[in-house]
């Protein structure tokens, strides 16, 4: 495939820290990213819990 | 009376000490509030003469933390 | 970043597809919200928050949550509600009712007003069929939505709602009738700013509404007081003015451009039975008509009434007030089919009207010529007719009589068009109306319009305002020449999506109304309902449901400074071009209610889900982080968890899998529930296995039994009963002893397990995903990224169980993956980040701006915040101080941002957490209001204050002035910085060649980037040589094997084996590593490092392990299948040297292991006794199955507690194991022919590697992450990341995720042409500087070196060499050194502040 | 170093600690902490004023060329050898640094007392609680660094004035 016909993008589903953390990736290696999320704001689950394990960090 | 709260001014290393404060905190435990840090790249930067600067200017004691 | 956004459909290849996404309205535009959360105040539809998890309640304008990025409100709206769909003028209800809910009368009335200029009118008379269609019916009854718009016009006069109106227009309009279509024509053109007439015929104006309608429902001055409305708008009307010969409509379209008929239905139907034209015989119309315009008429003493609509019950309660004796109405249907509504026959019969039903009249029985009674016939009811009603149908000789001196027919009007005789071209209809189109109300005529009970023959008065309304747009389009019809057929949706009516929704009657007694009604007009009372009526809105979530109140436009809210925005489908797709949907919590005779979930407010006990204890969430019980708010002093709800249990909840996060989030949750609680509390896990096997999550579990005194009890709950009277739970188990226990809690936390959610299994299925039968992403271990579709990948839980770090390096993996595929694309489509011009500051005064976060709680709730803020305005410097409550949420950014430019500041100081994670936030929040980055300076008043010094709040919040005072007088010194680049070596190094290093190196290689791969012994392969098959059966050798070759001939791979590291230096971007291999010492240069240098099974002494050849570890007792076959008994143990001193970790991997082995065993040879004995099976996320067949294959488990660890003896060839067998309360020995140990997993030894790069290692020796969570492959330093065994134990699968994380990591580094480094640098002063040299000697990093310039000597920094520790300036004996950023007079500065 | 010159100064030298912690180590930040605070703690309030000299001697000896040179050259010396390349024993080292950072100290003292106004070595001697032979023997170092000059006898005391 030449170049011209690889789109230099990528789409991530989901905006939890995992499509978070691929998109940041993605954009930091020279990508074009869409990060689609269905609900008003990205974080996921993750955002509403208060303290994570085993370091008890805040998760914002 | 009241016992005495020293003043002690710490010198913390970014990299070190002041993260150990940072998880000290994280992991909620208590300790005197009797510190004030003063964040450093490196204890290396600490000269002396802030130390001595700082019991002229008062303080009761010193921490140095790399 | 695409939010309120779905993947709808995916075609094309790799690295082509197209695909389409559909993007509902927010509402809000993301670049005018400033979040200042106005709308989210005013917006009066209050919804359960999902966030809180239902606990609390947000706004149908909301923000998901405080930190939300974007930062941005939103406005959740779905289809318009079917209140306002079933009204014929289309009154936006939801959104008045919600206004009278508030109070805001003159809201309610402007939102009415928008459609209808007479509220109070139609709140009394309207046939409200949005009742019907009322959702609330779904719950109980529908809300009184009628007689709320009348509350409005009760409690705020109509006449003084400000009605916007265009200018005024020279074209005016006549409007013939003054009836609800001729006024609401006449009010909506005058809003156009077209004046018209309206020329009526009686002397009052008010058509059926005055004269069809007794004052006891719709008193006289109402009508006056909301005409006056529309006259007040410059309406003029000319009552007795009929039209007629004298006036046709050709003399009015002399004077006026448009003509609106609207003349109404004023003729009653004859009855059509002999005598109808006796004395005494009248029209129910016209009855009324008399009664209205004089306030009497002739009454009979004993009245009967023909027919069964309104105008039959008006006039029967007309005539009680009148004073006839009695009032009898004759029905030919039965009440079921009545037209007139159901409170005015109640309301009639109340007053004693009688209804006779399925009765006819046949005669009028007359006597002298008056009527003396009536002849009716019996009917029954057949086949329905065209109105859809059963036909009434006479029954033979079934005639009956009644007595009567008056008999009134109301059995229908028609319009009467006698007005228009002169007039040739008004066109009727065949049924007797005038005829004009549908949509436009046009006539044949042109610029002559018709409308109301004329056009469509009777029907109601909402109706008419309807057509009035719309006539009005036909008129104000005809006279701009436009296209009448253009855009209003309104669309109609068949399958309306709606709020799902809740199920929990409590019932609430339906406010009833307050009536005159029916014994002061007779004699009397007064009205009889007397409407709600504003508490009753708000309490009434307050049942509405909020269908379509917002009501479109428009309160929020109404206060939204920015003007950034938008309810004109449409859902967008748009096709987006992308190389590759990345699936990461997540999970959501298992949802226990289905299970709700087990767990009593939903009736029991103490039993709560994890998910949402951790909103309890957030301190943004409902309760604040206080944490009370929600069924009386008291503080709980034992709580239960219940693990495994949703997960390992195929029975009840079908999820065989362990979830794999809920031992260590219930550890969590309970050792946080200690310390939020004020006093004792007692927690208890109640657990099968405690499956804490990730890094450092052992010692988490230990922490929480040691430290904490957290409970956990090997018992499988098998019922709860609920408490009477105290919502208390009475929990019964079973002991492992088999003893039952009954032990009461206050509350129960059900710890669930993770599960894909409909949406994303719906996801998949657009795609062409495959899934397993865990609905989890279907894949395979050796390829654990890819999905079954090319070009789609999947990570995070969505493929498979799993917890944060995982997920993040699997995203990380995924990224990598996804990124080999299009590596010739790279950055043909990114765009670079605009920042506005710095400001230069150098010579300003210091202009401090002081922001303190309240960090929720965290900060706010130990320190008295306001009281910093106040102490902060008052420190040198500063000329602006305030509170935030999460500073570092984006839309406090923005509001910073705002601040930085209103107030002029040149130095910002943020109290709150640590600059070690937020100052880089912060610094880009300088540098978008044009601030140099550096003029940024943190007080951390959170770690090292208030989070350790909660016990006493007093000093908390003195010692935080003090960091603020220190942090305040530093930033005053503090000066711009210009940033440092350093070029980029896009070469890479991969230190260990097991699989975790071959496929970093892959991954590098894939993306274009040259890479050595650097291996330590012979032979490339590492851990994996030992291993047969994978957990899931896949074979390893083979795939090793390809691996290998694959590596081998890449032609960006470099590998070198029997090579050994010696040393290293540089920073990331240019690293020089020596590596000496068969061919001598060399130096390779690369931007990036991959440390892979892998783990190793431990031996042991423990076991007779090296002492007899029966007892093998790990994969040895495969090697020799023959010995395996011949044996009868095989026992393995578990955590052999792991979750121990001197290794207190879990190994992770073993228990997968062992019971994949012991399957092999059984499967062999069924027949072999095999044993497993264990301290926790921790066979987590899907590898669970294995736990399940292993048993299912008759594999025995027994449990050992370490303070009971197994004895081995040897017996000949054989070994006997004594093991305490808990179940059986009893010692057992077991003859065993073979013994396999799981022995720990260690790190192979990697201290000099450590040493070389400044690595930290761990405790345990692994090496450590910067972030446990959300940098898991990333060494604190720039360009240095980790894979594999060496930053813990791990499967295979995990190991490949993992080793590309680690390269995708490392592409964000090679990537680039240049990368920025720390400008925290030294600096020479070179007059100062007498080139002694000291600083070179001190200098660790060569960093700093004597350089001859002109003859004499000085020292010269190497900025990226810098690692910016200052020694060189601590040691200068001329004072000639400062570092950048921690100046000398900076430092000192703090160091003064102190006292 | 700092330590002992607290030491010297009288305020006390354990009012400054120095020590180690990672980054993983918050158990033993927070125990450091204690420690330090209790330390001070016992050694009650510093008032200042009365280490007023004394400090300023300090704060000269630590900005002052001699001790910088001489921790600065500490690795070297141990390790690499002094210029003449002579591997130099730690204790050894502890007792030149020692000595020096005693010298450089009394060195400031009798030069800030001199600054202050006391002129002659008794009074100097009293002032700064150092013997009046030491005092005298310094003075000549100052006198040669050209710190100090000597301007004269009266009543047949020399007589010293900072420079």
């Amino acid at each position: 495939m030449s170049k011209q016909d690889l789109a230099g993008s990528v789409m991530v589903v989901g905006g939890g820290i995992a499509g978070m953390q691929s998109a940041l990736d993605l954009a930091e290696s020279g990508y074009y990213v869409y990060l689609v999320e269905k609900s008003t704001a990205i974080g996921g689950v993750m955002s509403k819990l208060d303290k994570t394990f085993p370091t008890n960090d805040c998760t914002m | 009376m009241d016992e005495f709260e020293p003043k002690i001014v710490a010198f913390l290393c970014n990299w070190c000490a002041y993260a150990g404060a940072d998880l000290a905190g994280v992991s909620r435990m208590q300790y005197p509030a009797n510190v004030r840090s003063v964040r450093v790249m490196c204890s290396g930067r600490v000269d002396p003469a802030f130390i001595v600067q700082a019991f002229r200017d008062g303080v009761d004691g010193a921490l140095v933390a790399g | 970043m695409l939010t309120g956004t779905e993947l709808e459909a995916l075609e094309g290849d790799p690295g082509n597809f197209s695909a389409r996404v559909r993007t509902q309205p927010r509402f809000v535009d993301l670049d005018k919200c400033t979040s200042c959360g106005e709308c989210e105040k005013v917006c009066p539809v209050v919804l359960p928050d999902e966030f809180d998890e239902g606990l609390g309640t947000r706004k149908a304008a909301y923000k998901k949550y405080a930190q939300a990025i974007p930062g941005v409100f939103a406005i959740q709206k779905t289809d318009r509600a079917p209140c306002r769909l079933s009204c014929p003028a289309g009154l936006n209800v939801q959104g008045y009712v919600q206004m009278v809910k508030e109070g805001k009368y003159e809201r309610a009335l402007e939102i009415i007003m928008d459609d209808l200029p007479l509220p109070g009118v139609l709140g009394r008379i309207c046939p409200h069929e949005c009742e019907d269609a009322c959702r609330r019916c779904d719950v109980d009854e529908p809300v009184s939505i009628c007689r709320l718009k009348r509350l409005a016009a009760d409690q705020f006069d109509p006449r003084q709602v400000k009605i916007d109106c265009m200018e005024e227009r020279p074209e005016k309009v006549a409007i013939v009738g003054s009836g609800p279509a001729g006024l609401s024509a006449a009010y909506h053109l005058a809003r156009q700013g077209i004046k018209s007439t309206i020329y009526e015929a009686l002397p009052k104006a008010g058509g059926m509404l005055r004269v069809g309608i007794p004052n006891h429902r719709l008193p006289e001055a109402i009508l006056d007081q909301e005409i006056e409305v529309i006259t007040n708008l410059g309406v003029e009307i000319k009552t007795s003015t009929p039209l007629g010969p004298d006036l046709t409509v050709d003399d009015l379209l002399k004077d006026y451009k448009a003509v609106y008929l609207a003349v109404g239905a004023h003729k009653g139907y004859d009855l059509a039975v002999e005598g109808d034209d006796a004395d005494g015989v009248r029209q129910g119309v016209d009855f009324l008509r008399e009664v209205n315009l004089t306030g009497k008429t002739q009454v009979g003493k004993k009245v009967l009434i023909i027919g069964g609509g309104n105008v039959a019950i008006d006039v029967s309660r007309a005539a009680v007030r009148l004073g006839a004796q009695s009032v009898q109405i004759v029905y030919r249907r039965t009440r079921t089919e009545m037209p007139a509504w159901e409170e005015e026959i109640e309301a009639a019969e109340a007053e004693d009207v009688q209804i006779e039903y399925l009765a006819a009249p046949q005669e009028i029985l007359v006597e002298g010529g008056k009527v003396k009674g009536m002849r009716c016939i019996r009917m029954e009811l057949g086949e329905p007719d065209s109105s859809g009603r059963r036909r009434p149908v006479p029954v033979p000789g079934s005639e009956f009589d009644l007595e009567a001196d008056q008999v009134v027919a109301a059995i229908g009007q028609q319009p009467d068009f006698s007005a228009f005789e002169g007039d040739k071209e008004v066109e009727y209809t065949r049924r007797g109306t005038l005829e004009a189109d549908g949509v436009t109300y046009a006539t044949p005529r042109e610029g002559v319009f018709a409308g109301g009970d004329a056009h469509t023959g009777p029907w109601n008065a909402i109706g008419a305002v309807a057509a009035g309304r719309e006539a009005a747009v036909s008129i104000s389009r005809f006279i701009d020449g436009k296209d009448m019809a253009d855009g209003r057929v309104p669309i109609t949706k068949d399958d309306p999506i709606y709020r799902p009516v809740p199920t929990d929704m409590p019932k609430a009657a339906r406010a009833s109304m307050p009536e005159l007694e029916p014994a002061s009604r007779r004699a009397t007009f007064d009205e009889v309902e007397l409407g709600f009372e504003p508490e009753a009526g708000q309490a009434e809105a307050d049942r509405c449901l909020n269908c379509s979530y917002c009501s479109d109140c428009m309160e929020c436009v109404t206060v939204c400074a920015p003007g950034a809210i938008d309810h004109s925005m449409v859902e967008v489908e748009r096709e987006i071009r992308v190389g590759a797709v990345v699936l990461s949907a997540g999970i959501e919590p298992f949802d226990p209610s289905g299970m709700e005779d087990t767990y009593h979930h939903r009736s029991n407010p103490n039993v709560m889900t994890s998910l949402e006990f951790e909103r309890i204890l957030s301190a943004s969430g409902p309760t604040e982080g206080h944490l009370s019980r929600p069924s009386d708010h008291q503080v709980p002093k034992k709580i239960a968890w219940l693990q495994c709800v949703g997960s390992r249990d195929t029975n009840r909840c079908g999820n065989g899998y362990c979830s794999s996060v809920c031992c260590m989030y219930a550890v969590k949750d309970a050792m946080m529930a200690k310390e939020h609680a004020d006093g004792e509390l007692d927690c208890a896990i109640f657990n099968m296995d405690m499956r804490t096997f990730g890094k450092e999550y052992e010692k988490y579990l230990t922490r929480g039994e040691d430290q904490s005194g957290v409970r956990f009890v090997k018992a499988r709950v098998h019922t709860i009963d609920e408490v009477r009277d105290t919502g208390d739970l009475r929990l019964r188990y079973f002991t492992e002893d088999g003893k039952v226990v009954d032990e009461q809690f206050d509350m129960v936390v059900l710890s669930v397990g993770l599960r894909v959610s409909d949406e994303a299994v719906a996801l998949a299925e657009r795609l062409g995903v495959e899934l397993n039968e865990n609905r989890f992403v279907k894949h395979d271990s050796l390829t654990p990224l890819s999905t079954s579709r090319p070009g789609v990948f999947a990570c995070g839980a969505f493929n498979g169980p799993k917890d944060i770090p995982d997920s993040v390096a699997e995203s990380s993996a995924a990224a990598c993956i996804a990124g080999a595929g299009l590596a010739p694309a790279r950055s043909t489509l990114t765009r670079t980040l605009e920042l506005p011009a710095e400001i230069d500051v150098a010579d300003d005064e210091p202009r401090v701006g002081v922001f303190v976060c309240n960090c929720g709680l965290n900060i706010g709730g130990i320190a008295d915040v306001p009281a910093i803020v106040d102490y902060a305005k008052e420190l040198d410097g500063v000329v602006y101080a305030e509170e935030n409550m999460f500073s570092c949420s984006q839309d406090t950014q923005e509001k910073i941002t705002q601040t930085i430019k209103e107030q002029k500041l040149n130095r910002v100081v943020v109290a709150a957490c640590t600059p070690r994670t937020h100052e880089p936030l912060f610094q880009f929040t300088l540098q978008n209001a044009g601030l140099n980055p550096h003029l940024f300076e943190m007080a951390n008043i959170r770690n090292q204050c208030t989070w350790v010094h909660s016990e006493n709040k007093d000093l908390a919040t003195s010692k935080s002035k003090d960091l603020v005072r220190m942090g305040v007088a530093r930033a005053r010194e503090l000066e711009s910085i210009q940033p440092i680049s350093v070029n980029v070596d896009k070469a890479a190094l991969v230190i260990g060649g097991g699989v975790a290093g071959m496929f970093a190196a892959l991954g590098l290689a894939d993306q274009g980037f040259p890479t050595t791969l650097v291996e330590k012994s012979s032979q490339l392969g590492g851990r994996a040589l030992d291993v047969k098959r994978t957990h899931d059966g896949r074979d390893v050798q083979s795939f090793l094997t390809s691996l290998i070759e694959r590596v081998g001939g890449h032609k960006n791979l470099t590998v070198m084996t029997d090579a050994e590291v010696l040393g290293a230096s540089g920073y990331v971007g240019n690293f020089e590593t020596e590596v000496k291999n068969g061919k001598g010492p060399q130096t390779i240069s690369h931007g990036a490092v991959v440390v892979a240098t892998g783990g190793a099974p431990t031996d042991t002494e423990e076991y007779l392990y090296g002492q007899h050849p029966a007892v093998t570890r790990w994969h040895d007792l495969e090697q020799d299948p023959q010995k395996l076959a011949k044996a009868d008994t095989v026992t393995f143990i578990q955590c052999v040297g792991s979750r121990n001193d001197p290794r207190p970790y879990c190994s992770r991997i073993c228990c997968s292991t062992t019971v994949a082995m012991a399957i092999d065993i059984k499967q062999n040879k069924p027949d072999t006794n095999v044993f497993v004995l264990y301290r926790d099976i921790r066979t987590f996320g899907e590898r669970e199955a294995l736990y399940k067949q292993a048993r299912e294959l008759g594999v025995i488990f027994i449990r050992y507690a370490l303070d009971r660890k197994p004895e081995v003896v040897a017996a000949g060839d054989g070994l006997i194991v004594k093991v305490f067998d808990p179940i059986l309360g009893a010692p057992v020995e077991i003859e065993t022919d073979l013994l396999n140990l799981a022995t720990a997993i260690e790190p192979n030894r990697a201290e000099d590697i450590a040493s070389f790069y400044k690595l930290p290692l761990t405790e345990d020796r692994f090496f450590m992450e910067a972030h446990a969570k959300l940098r898991p492959v990333d060494f604190a330093s720039d360009g240095l990341f980790m894979a594999g065994l060496a930053h813990y134990p791990k499967a295979m699968d995990e190991s490949i995720a993992q080793a590309m994380a680690a390269a995708s990591r490392a592409v964000t580094v090679l990537s680039k042409d240049q990368i920025q480094i720390s400008p925290y640098v030294s600096e020479v002063d070179p007059d100062k500087c007498i080139g002694c040299g000291l600083c070179e000697e001190v200098c660790a990093f060569g960093a700093i070196h004597l350089e001859e310039v002109d003859g004499i000597k000085r020292a010269k920094n190497i900025q990226a060499s810098c690692k910016g520790c200052g020694l060189c300036a601590a040691s200068c004996p001329q004072e000639a050194i400062d570092m950048l950023h921690f100046r000398f007079h900076q430092i000192e500065a703090a160091v003064r502040a102190v006292v | 170093m700092t330590q002992q010159l607290l030491e010297l100064t009288g305020i006390g030298g354990d009012r400054l600690h120095v020590d180690w912690v990672s980054s993983a180590e918050a158990k033993r930040f927070t125990e450091i902490v204690t420690e330090a605070t209790e330390a001070v703690r016992k050694r009650g309030p510093l008032d200042v004023s009365k280490y007023d000299l004394q400090l300023r001697a300090a704060e000269m000896v630590v900005k002052g060329e001699v001790m910088r040179w001489l921790v600065g050259k500490q690795h070297k010396i141990t390790s690499a050898g002094d210029v003449y390349g002579r591997p130099w024993k730690e204790e050894k080292l502890q007792q030149v640094l020692d000595d020096a950072l005693l010298r450089e100290y009394q060195k400031s003292l009798i030069y800030l007392a001199i600054k202050s106004g006391t002129t002659s070595v008794r009074q100097v001697a009293e002032q700064t609680e150092i013997e009046v032979l030491r005092v005298s023997y310094l003075l000549a170092d100052l006198e040669q660094k050209k710190l100090v000059e000597f301007t004269g006898m009266e009543e047949s005391i020399p007589v010293f004035a900072a420079l």
